[in-house]
């Protein structure tokens, strides 16, 4: 054995643990100190957010995503009379992968930091409708709403997926 | 007694086998359903001890099942893919388990997940799946979508495939 | 009446300080883990928690050996003596107190058995093992100190070593002190011997069928039977203090000694338990018994 | 609950069994024999008991939505108290989902496990539908064995 | 010990004792991951078992064959959660191989010091559950604690903490960010003081020793008839690794030190994960010296158009559990025509279990699969 061999002591020597400062993150107090913004890392992929002026609805988000979590909704009609869609994710499906963010023509999808997203039961509502609540719940259109804090977002990088 | 990929090549095209080179470590070996096993045991002896493991592709255009058997020698350094084709009504194929113990598990996986059949394997119990009577899921006409749709009502969002 | 009054108030006071000394406990395991531990009084309200939730009851065997296994380990608890005064006097209490200590085990242990998982069988023959395994060396060190004091009454032991620090029986008897440690540790199930609460191996043992109630039971008697062990190591070496606080200092450093050793040794098998006990702390025993008797 | 993220700071600590636990993490995807056993264990366990399900695969079928062995809603079979997002929540998200649970124990608004026993035939025909299937689900070709399914044993 | 037969499911009589059927089940505190044996038992001595897989069955290769070439990789490292990257690596080198195409160097590195980091975090998520199958939860906390630190860099190079999806065919997605190098060199100077403690608790702990010696012993002819690969094979004595019989990546560049350790049994094996901790430390040190400048990806079009054309390809990467193996096969169309995955626990996890269970005794159990390092969503996929 490359090791040293074994003696009752050394196990004990990790007793001076008790004089160091634990490693614990205190979370709702204290967020994590290693990344100065908000705890998270920079380009942290969390809930989308989307420029909806600069979003031209062509669904190519839609098309690459790996697990069909994108889903065009018409919000209006435009001079023309064509719809007006922009992409609406399920939660219950995303991954959080990012493709859509590096599909994005027009750059308009990006991801924020922000990763708490829940959803508490409502004890009147009976079983069979609780679980379509749960599920339309977890369907949210982005928009610039957590627009501030951009994390992954490919804009200035070259285009990765094309 | 180290072989290096070309003489292997040579030895194999001597044995009258179709051998192509693919890759600077890998070759693939056509070989038919009788001389599976001796070809195997001939592997073994020159060299070729570590079974990778087994898998089987789905032709179905074809109508034919091709089961490779990966095998990796850790002397030549060479990895060899035994392809077999076997028809794709009645599968049925002998079983290795004696050349390797762990060839036992590989045939219960692919005979759950293909319905190929490994004569001699004493166990072909399912092994992952439970209660299941449709026909077996890895074949190229079982479509899981639709699976899920009709049994866990899932709702695709309409990303086209 | 007083009588009665008293045996309550021990009661009571034996389960607060055998909780409080869990909960320091499990803050000093999480410290040494280098995390924060749960508050000081976490073992509280776990306890209260437990006794708030529905329990699932096999039958009537598990009921009353639950019930059993505090009253045994209280009744232990009576007859220690405790800075000075014990519940219930007695001349030879030191007999007293090792049959009763079975007592409480076999409740669980009957118990256990009646819920019927196989899990809480194989705990159960672990716990009963177990208790083979250290009662041999903890009563060879009982005897050599009765030996040595003519007396098996706690008390007349405890006061034998009144004075100063000199003549505590650890300071005259190192050896026997070191195997009541090792025994000690098995007694309280904690780390190295902790082969019958064993959660890796069968889900922790005999506690798997407990539910609500049951656990916060068998909570209660895990408290008590920290407070008993630790009083009986008191007064068999550290001589038992005058007054209850020195008392309980004394007892809460016997805790922190098995407390360390629990945070940093993994559990034996149960047959490596037993061959552990039957041979350091047997062998060290009957040393400190050879030196007594010449 | 590791060193980093310490979760016994709140009490809550891993217990061995269902008997002596009171919330159940369903952490991502139920695969059909996963889903016995959950349903198994969530009876096992005694009366006050929360859920909270974590990640995409519990809500809509995650990443795994078109698989024909993983459920794709876990809130058709038993009754679910707090769904958290994420593609493997975030350990601030689970603690966030805990605590919000613990604030919603005292305040009395989560009592999911009464739903349970109030439509107990609904969330047993899904169940039923799920687990003891007698018929194919593709139907046709192929099938050799027709005796109806095993039961749960 | 003949106990009431309606209390446990008495299966056959065996010279007058019992046996009964334990179910080592899927959800037991000792059990790494959903998996279960079901157990024959006389006693607390094991006579039969009876692998119980398929709790974490997802259908991977169904699910592969309808996705697009790119799509794939937001699929493929969910198939072992504790160390995702050699599943991208694999599935990313075997397309490579198929389209014949080269990585541009410093994606060879920059995947290779990805795999060494998530070969870090494996090992110690398997140290700290070895620790924790012999009840020793100290060393599990501390080393899960570290494992964060480097979760921290994965989350600020590639934007996930677990699943990184980082690695596309033709190289990786996005450079290091700067003052990343740095932190990672802290990070590793800190895991190699902290290994000193990691010995001192887990690995010259006396009872760790008495418990681990002679468990599960594997000879140098069997693990490789059995299959056993990676940590598992080169603590029975094997000299063969895959870095350096089939190099990828960017390990033809660096010299990787195969470790073999004599002995094979539980012991062995923890020692040898120990010592490879400690060479994987050393090899990304190096692997950031010799990392040159220059481009990250190959421009490889629109790759949500990727066409793979015909042909197919076994790729094997050394990940901390052993060869993990991707066969892709291609008929030239925009999706994989079969994608077929080797798990390296399916020879630990189901036969080895067939070959050392019945002799043991029901406490070696979860020891023995902590040493095995036997990680099931690998076996099910």
């Amino acid at each position: 054995m490359a090791l040293g061999d074994k003696s009752v002591y050394s196990p004990l020597t990790t007793l001076k643990n008790l004089f160091k400062r634990p490693m614990t993150i205190k979370y709702p107090k204290e967020i994590l100190r290693v990344f100065p913004k908000e705890g998270v890392s920079p380009n942290y992929r969390g809930l989308h957010t989307n420029d909806l002026e600069k979003c031209v609805g062509c669904a190519a988000c839609q098309r690459i995503c790996p697990f069909d979590a994108i889903e065009m909704k018409i919000i209006g009609q435009n001079e023309q009379g064509r719809a007006i869609k922009k992409p609406v994710v399920d939660y219950g499906r995303c991954s959080f992968c990012a493709f859509c963010v590096d599909v994005c023509p027009t750059n308009s999808l990006k991801m924020s930091r922000h990763y708490i997203y829940k959803i508490k039961t409502v004890k009147s509502l009976s079983a069979k409708d609780e679980v379509e609540f749960v599920k339309d719940k977890f369907r949210i259109m982005p928009d610039e709403k957590l627009g501030d804090d951009i994390g992954y977002n490919t804009g200035k990088a070259k285009k990765v997926l094309g | 007694m180290k072989l290096s990929k070309e003489e292997i090549i040579d030895l194999l095209k001597q044995r009258g086998l179709e051998v192509n080179d693919l890759y600077p470590t890998q070759i693939s070996v056509i070989v038919n359903k009788e001389n599976l096993i001796n070809h195997l045991v001939y592997l073994k002896s020159i060299g070729f001890d570590h079974l990778s493991f087994i898998n089987a592709v789905d032709f179905i255009d074809e109508g034919e099942f091709e089961l490779v058997y990966h095998v990796w020698s850790y002397t030549n350094k060479v990895h060899v893919l035994n392809k077999v084709r076997i028809d794709r009504n009645d599968p049925k194929i002998p079983t290795i388990v004696d050349l390797w113990e762990q060839a036992q598990f590989y045939e219960q996986e692919v005979h759950e997940f293909f319905g190929i059949v490994f004569e001699g394997n004493k166990d072909l119990s399912p092994l992952f799946l439970e209660n299941w009577l449709d026909i077996p899921p890895l074949r190229k006409d079982f479509d899981t979508r639709e699976f899920s749709i009709r049994l866990f009502d899932a709702k695709p969002n309409g990303g086209d495939r | 009446m007083i009588e009665i009054l008293r045996v309550f108030l021990f009661g009571f006071f034996a389960i607060f300080i055998g909780l409080f000394f869990m909960g320091i406990g499990r803050k000093i395991i999480a410290r040494i883990q280098l995390r924060l531990g749960p508050p000081f009084y976490q073992a509280f309200l776990d306890v209260g928690k437990l006794f708030s939730r529905k329990s699932i009851t096999h039958n009537f065997v598990m009921d009353l050996g639950m019930v059993m296994s505090l009253a045994g380990l209280v009744a232990t608890m009576l007859f220690v003596p405790i800075a000075g005064h014990t519940a219930i006097k007695t001349s030879s209490n030191l007999i007293v107190i090792m049959y009763l200590m079975a007592i409480g085990y076999l409740g669980m242990a009957m118990a256990v058995a009646a819920s019927g998982n196989p899990n809480a069988t194989i705990g159960v023959s672990r716990a009963l093992t177990m208790m083979l395994g250290y009662e041999v060396p903890f009563f060879t060190v009982m005897l050599g100190l009765i030996i040595i004091n003519g007396t098996s009454s706690l008390e007349l032991i405890a006061n034998s070593q009144a004075g100063s620090i000199l003549n505590w029986n650890m300071i005259k008897f190192p050896l026997g002190f070191i195997a009541a440690e090792i025994a000690l540790q098995a007694m309280m199930g904690e780390k190295p011997f902790d082969a019958m609460i064993a959660p890796a191996e069968i889900a922790s043992g005999p506690m798997v069928e407990l539910s609500g109630k049951y656990l916060g039971l068998a909570f209660l008697t895990h408290a008590v039977s920290i407070f008993v062990e630790t009083a009986i190591i008191v007064n068999l070496f550290m001589g038992g203090a005058s007054n209850i606080f020195t008392f309980v200092l004394k007892q809460f450093e016997i805790y922190l000694i098995t407390v360390i050793i629990e945070a940093v040794f993994p559990r034996f098998k149960i047959e490596q338990a037993v061959k552990f006990l039957w041979t350091v702390p047997m062998s060290i025993a009957l040393l400190q018994l050879v030196l007594i008797v010449f | 609950m590791t060193s980093r993220w310490d979760v016994e700071r709140f009490g809550i600590g891993p217990m061995a069994t269902p008997r002596q636990a009171d919330v159940l993490l369903v952490t991502g995807y139920v695969s059909l024999k996963t889903l016995k056993r959950i349903i198994r264990t969530y009876e096992q366990m005694p009366e006050p008991k929360w859920v909270l399900a974590f990640g995409s695969c519990t809500v809509n079928g995650g990443i795994y939505w078109d698989s024909y062995n993983t459920i794709t809603n876990l809130a058709e079979y038993i009754p679910v108290d707090i769904t958290v997002s994420g593609c493997m929540p975030r350990p601030e998200a689970v603690m966030d989902a805990l605590q919000t649970l613990m604030k919603m124990i005292q305040s009395g608004e989560a009592g999911a496990y009464k739903k349970y026993k109030e439509n107990y035939e609904y969330y047993k025909a899904n169940q039923d539908r799920v687990l003891r299937k007698t018929y194919p689900i593709l139907g046709e070709k192929l099938i050799q064995n027709e005796e109806a399914a095993t039961s749960i044993e | 010990m003949d106990a009431p037969s309606y209390m446990l499911t008495k299966i056959a009589e065996k010279d007058d004792l019992a046996v009964y059927e334990l179910f080592f089940g899927p959800n037991h505190p000792g059990m790494h991951g959903n998996f279960g044996y079901v157990l024959e038992m006389i006693g607390t001595e094991i006579v039969k078992v009876r692998p119980n897989a398929g709790q974490l069955h997802r259908g991977f290769e169904k699910l592969m064959e309808q996705k697009l070439w790119v799509q794939n990789i937001a699929l493929v490292p969910r198939i072992c959660v504790v160390d995702p990257d050699p599943n991208e690596v694999a599935y990313c080198t075997a397309i490579e191989k198929i389209m014949g195409i080269e990585i541009p160097d410093r994606a060879k590195f920059i995947r290779t010091i990805t795999l060494e980091m998530s070969r870090l975090t494996s090992f110690l998520m398997g140290m700290g559950a070895l620790g924790a199958a012999l009840g020793l939860y100290t060393p599990m906390y501390i080393m899960t604690a570290d494992r964060d630190l480097i979760l921290d860099l994965f989350e600020w190079l590639t934007g996930g903490r677990i699943y990184h999806i980082f690695n596309i065919p033709g190289g990786v997605r996005n450079d290091l960010p700067e003052g990343w190098v740095d932190r990672l060199n802290k990070v590793l100077d800190h895991l190699e003081k902290r290994l000193i403690e990691y010995d001192k608790i887990l690995f010259e702990n006396p009872i760790v020793h008495k418990r681990l010696k002679g468990l599960g012993y594997v000879s140098k002819e069997d693990a490789v008839r059995f299959g056993l690969t990676g940590p598992n094979l080169r603590a029975s004595g094997n000299p063969y690794d895959v870095r350096v019989d089939d190099p990828y990546a960017a390990y033809a560049y660096l010299d990787v030190k195969v470790i073999i350790q004599e002995g094979g049994d539980a012991l062995t094996r923890a020692v040898q994960v120990r010592i490879e901790f400690e060479e994987t430390i050393k090899l990304i040190r190096q692997a950031l010296k010799l990392m040159p400048e220059g481009e990250v990806r190959l421009n490889l079009g629109n790759l949500a158009m990727l066409k793979v054309p015909k042909g197919e390809a076994y790729a094997k990467v050394e990940s901390s559990k052993g060869e993990f193996g991707y066969y892709v096969v291609s008929d030239g169309g925009m999706k994989p025509y079969r994608v077929a995955v080797r798990g390296p626990s399916l020879p630990a996890g189901l036969l080895l279990a067939q070959k050392h269970l019945p002799k043991m005794k029901i406490d070696d159990v979860a020891a023995w699969m902590g040493s095995l390092a036997i990680c099931p969503p690998d076996i099910d996929k």
